[in-house]
């Protein structure tokens, strides 16, 4: 890129900068007030914590998607590295290892009371899983989990499960009116379920773009 | 100032900050990196903006989640084509002649 | 009205989002038939949602069954029927293509996640066409941007890396300048659902929502590879595999044309009007600046990808024209109709000559017409819809154009559009011309799957006799809520 | 008083070290202040009282993407010096 193409980007940049300072200094007050509806219905969503309601329940629809466009992102990630063979391991030093045999147990543990707190307070299935794959990576750079080469069958099960089981719970509800319309008195145990598969299976992907990816050879 | 404004402000210098780095600077990592930058910037006034009057809004910040899972997506699929493609090239840029880091 | 479990256009979401997730799960290089399959199924679906819309007019399913603000809103009417319509018939066909395509064995290692990517990518295609919130649109842009640059990057080569890797910089930025529009609209206002927005945007504007329509509309406009963000578009659709450069060329890049125009129609009414001629003008270069680059490109698929890019003028030549008798948008949705259609025709019957010589260039065509005349016809008749000449549906798109010019009184868009009508029949009538003429000695032709050549000649087929089914197309464009 | 003192300390943290990721000359450097950029997008989240977000961006934002570009960048190092012992490109 050339100096006269950097500068005036760099000149865009401040200028937008600049125009949106402003804009939300003079900013009026929102119309709608979403906080006020969203606990006004919190009672039917099957949780008490507002975000993981909004989350699973009221845009529900949203987080479906984002499962879709993480799985995504490892199908590119395996179609890149498809037939390059994972090198070796690197030995690690034996403490870390001591450290990561140690933390296993414990990361198990938080991912699943992070899972249970979601339905009441800050947690739910995304912190957990990325709990589940900080594990892994741990894992992988201690030395005792190899990179994964192509997925096998149970792999992808993994993988898929917690997406497959949104969607079926998403379609099986269209009978109640509409997708993903659960209802009041079953919602909590329904998005459990949801919120147990999307553990598992996110844990197992965000650990994916990791592991299928580290240690390649061309 | 709320604290909520303040946040926001910060945002936007940081997405302005960002977008700039995208276009500006040559090596894919650094694209990368100011990729997320600009991502965290709108994350920032998404929230900041809505709860300038200081009330919690569970809404955008559920949007907020889903941006980040949505970033780290992007974000590692970006990095495995620079991997492939400096495994391939033996360079970190995509035009030639800007190949220092 | 159909039963709530069967309602169409849930399952247009749910299909093929299923079938991305089973092939992926059947393993690499697996699913086609089951795609196949679900498509034609998806098509069924598209119609019956089409048939319904006419009989019982717009309407809208929560998603959820809260209804905005507080839920998702998806919004069935003409426009986005039409497009929905658009997306399964060419997608059907390009997929029992892509199963011949890839049976190939020198393609058989780009197929290993091809069917699960497509799955992803169509799926992302109807949630966008069907969803009134601008969030949950952000979330639909970036599926369908990373599953686009994950099926550039199946073709595995050197290039393919460059413009995949050029291809996701572009996309992540302008979804970012999007999400940062949405952001500001959400501060503002205190929602994200279109309809919810409209009466408010009316009501008040402060400068946060000027800047955020800029962004979004500017981000958008970089993902639909409008003149000057359009250098991305030749590398990554020239050299893709040829299923995955008509899938990209016909339909993804209307997908951001398409939320362009639902916000310029909608939310954004009041401010569209005062960057009208700036849109119209970058049409104008866009058409003139990519018919030029088709008629000197060298390698045959380069000369399509450019093409794209001068036909996708046409699409924003339509906001000055914009008026309340509806003219320029007809012609802005039959102009995407008619491309999809012949473009995709154009990409499957590149991909069959290229196959046929086993090379990639304009000048490597000598003697195909002897070999693959069905195919050769195919790009013919897809080049007239391309050249808008009649029956065909280009025909149609761009006389309604010349129509709406006329009845404002704007003169000068009517010499781009006879211009860059030219311009195609040049770049048209150069691969005809090279087609027929006497093969070199030396030239060897390899044998290609029938299903390859009837495909490219069904879809071309389809762009030339639309026109003559333009009346039913507009008469669903019709119906609004 | 206090609060709004630590509010504007972090805010000029977070551009000083989204500035020093992006112009810093040496890239190990530029990904470790990312690194540190994102725990005080953490530290900022929870400023917002948003606690989940705080939770997913040190875990996912800092943490998995850190590993992430840490370790595309000790590949692209491993190449580079591969290169450069052999004396062309592998």
């Amino acid at each position: 890129m050339n100096r006269l193409a950097r500068g005036v980007t760099v000149g865009v940049g401040v200028a937008l900068a600049v125009a949106l300072v402003v804009a939300l200094l003079e900013l009026p007050a929102a119309a709608i007030h979403l906080p006020g509806t969203v606990a006004q219905h919190l009672a039917q969503s099957g949780v008490e914590h507002p975000v993981t309601a909004v989350l699973l329940n009221f845009r529900g629809w949203d987080t479906l998607l984002e499962v879709a466009v993480l799985l995504l992102a490892l199908l590119t990630l395996l179609t890149l590295s498809g037939g390059q063979a994972a090198v070796a391991a690197v030995e690690a030093d034996p403490l870390l290892q001591g450290l990561a045999r140690k933390a296993l147990p414990l990361i198990i543990l938080m991912a699943g009371y992070l899972l249970w707190a979601g339905a009441h307070r800050p947690g739910g299935a995304f912190q957990a899983g990325a709990v589940l794959a900080a594990g892994a990576v741990l894992l992988q750079l201690a030395g005792l989990l190899p990179a994964w080469a192509a997925p096998g069958r149970l792999l992808r099960l993994g993988l898929t499960l917690g997406f497959l089981v949104f969607l079926a719970v998403a379609a099986a509800l269209l009978g109640q009116g509409a997708l993903l319309q659960y209802p009041p008195a079953s919602a909590g145990g329904l998005i459990l379920l949801i919120e147990a598969g999307l553990t598992l299976s996110l844990g197992l992907i965000l650990a994916g773009l990791f592991l299928f990816v580290t240690g390649r050879r061309a | 100032m709320s604290t909520g404004l303040l946040y926001a402000l910060a945002g936007v210098v940081l997405f302005a900050l960002g977008a700039a780095g995208v276009i500006v600077l040559a090596h894919l990592l650094r694209k990368i990196l100011a990729f997320n930058v600009m991502g965290s910037g709108a994350f920032l006034v998404l929230v900041g903006l809505a709860q300038r009057t200081g009330v919690p809004d569970p809404v955008p910040q559920a949007m907020v989640l889903t941006g980040i899972v949505v970033a780290v997506a992007a974000t590692a699929l970006a990095l495995g084509l620079a991997r492939a493609w400096h495994a391939r090239t033996g360079r970190g840029t995509l035009t030639e002649g800007e190949d220092r880091d | 009205m159909t039963e709530a479990w069967l309602d169409p256009a849930a399952w247009l979401i749910v299909l093929p989002l299923l079938w991305a997730g089973l092939a992926f799960l059947a393993g690499p290089g697996r699913g086609a038939r089951l795609a196949i399959v679900a498509l034609a199924l998806q098509l069924a679906l598209a119609l019956k949602l089409a048939a319904d819309l006419t009989a019982t007019g717009a309407r809208v399913h929560a998603v959820g069954g809260w209804g905005a603000p507080l839920g998702i809103d998806l919004m069935i009417d003409g426009l986005s029927t039409v497009l929905l319509l658009l997306t399964q018939v060419v997608a059907v066909a390009l997929a029992v293509y892509a199963q011949g395509y890839f049976a190939d064995a020198h393609h058989r290692r780009e197929a290993t996640w091809f069917w699960p990517l497509a799955g992803f990518l169509l799926a992302a295609m109807n949630a966008l066409f069907l969803s009134a919130d601008l969030f949950n649109l952000y979330v639909t842009l970036e599926l369908l941007g990373l599953a686009a640059v994950g099926l550039v990057a199946v073709g595995g080569g050197t290039a393919q890396l460059a413009a995949a890797m050029r291809y996701l910089l572009v996309s992540l930025t302008a979804s970012g300048a999007y999400l940062l529009g949405v952001a500001l609209v959400y501060g503002a206002y205190g929602t994200v659902s279109i309809a919810t927005l409209g009466p408010l945007v009316a009501a008040q504007l402060p400068l946060a929502v000027w800047l955020a329509a800029g962004l979004m509309l500017v981000g958008l406009m970089a993902k639909t590879a409008l003149f000057p963000f359009h250098f991305w578009l030749p590398p990554a659709h020239g050299s893709a595999p040829a299923p995955v450069s008509a899938l990209l060329s016909a339909l993804v890049v209307k997908a951001s044309f398409y939320l362009v125009l639902r916000l310029w129609l909608g939310p954004f009414a009041s401010l569209g009007s005062t960057a009208a001629g700036l849109a119209g003008a970058l049409g104008a270069a866009a058409i003139l600046w990519g018919s030029w680059q088709a008629l000197r490109a060298q390698r045959l698929k380069q000369l399509v990808a450019w093409s794209t890019v001068a036909q996708l003028g046409y699409l924003f030549l339509i906001f000055p024209l914009l008026t309340a008798d509806g003219l320029a948008l007809q012609a802005g949705v039959l102009q995407t109709v008619a491309h999809g259609l012949a473009k995709a025709a154009l990409f499957a019957a590149a991909g069959v000559l290229m196959l046929a010589t086993g090379r990639d260039t304009v000048e490597g065509l000598a003697g195909v017409a002897g070999r693959v005349p069905l195919t050769l016809f195919a790009f013919g008749l897809a080049g007239i819809t391309i050249m808008g000449l009649p029956p065909s549906a280009g025909f149609l798109a761009k006389w309604l154009l010349i129509d709406a010019a006329l009845e404002s009184g704007q003169w000068g868009w009517i010499l781009v559009i006879i211009a860059g009508g030219l311009l195609a029949a040049g770049y048209i009538f150069r691969v005809l011309r090279q087609a027929f003429l006497l093969a070199p000695e030396e030239s060897r032709f390899h044998p290609v799957p029938r299903r390859l050549e009837w495909m490219a000649f069904v879809l071309a087929a389809a762009s030339v006799l639309l026109g003559l089914r333009g009346a039913e197309l507009v008469a669903l464009l019709g119906i609004t809520p | 008083m206090m609060t709004l003192a630590f509010d504007w300390l972090l805010v000029v943290a977070l551009l000083w070290s989204a500035w020093r990721c992006l112009a810093s000359a040496d890239l190990n450097r530029a990904v470790v202040m990312f690194i540190v950029f994102g725990l005080l997008m953490a530290l900022a989240w929870a400023r917002l009282d948003a606690p989940d977000i705080a939770l997913a961006e040190a875990a996912i934002g800092a943490g998995l993407t850190g590993a992430l570009l840490l370790d595309a960048l000790g590949a692209l190092r491993a190449r580079r010096e591969g290169r450069d012992v052999h004396g062309e490109a592998p």
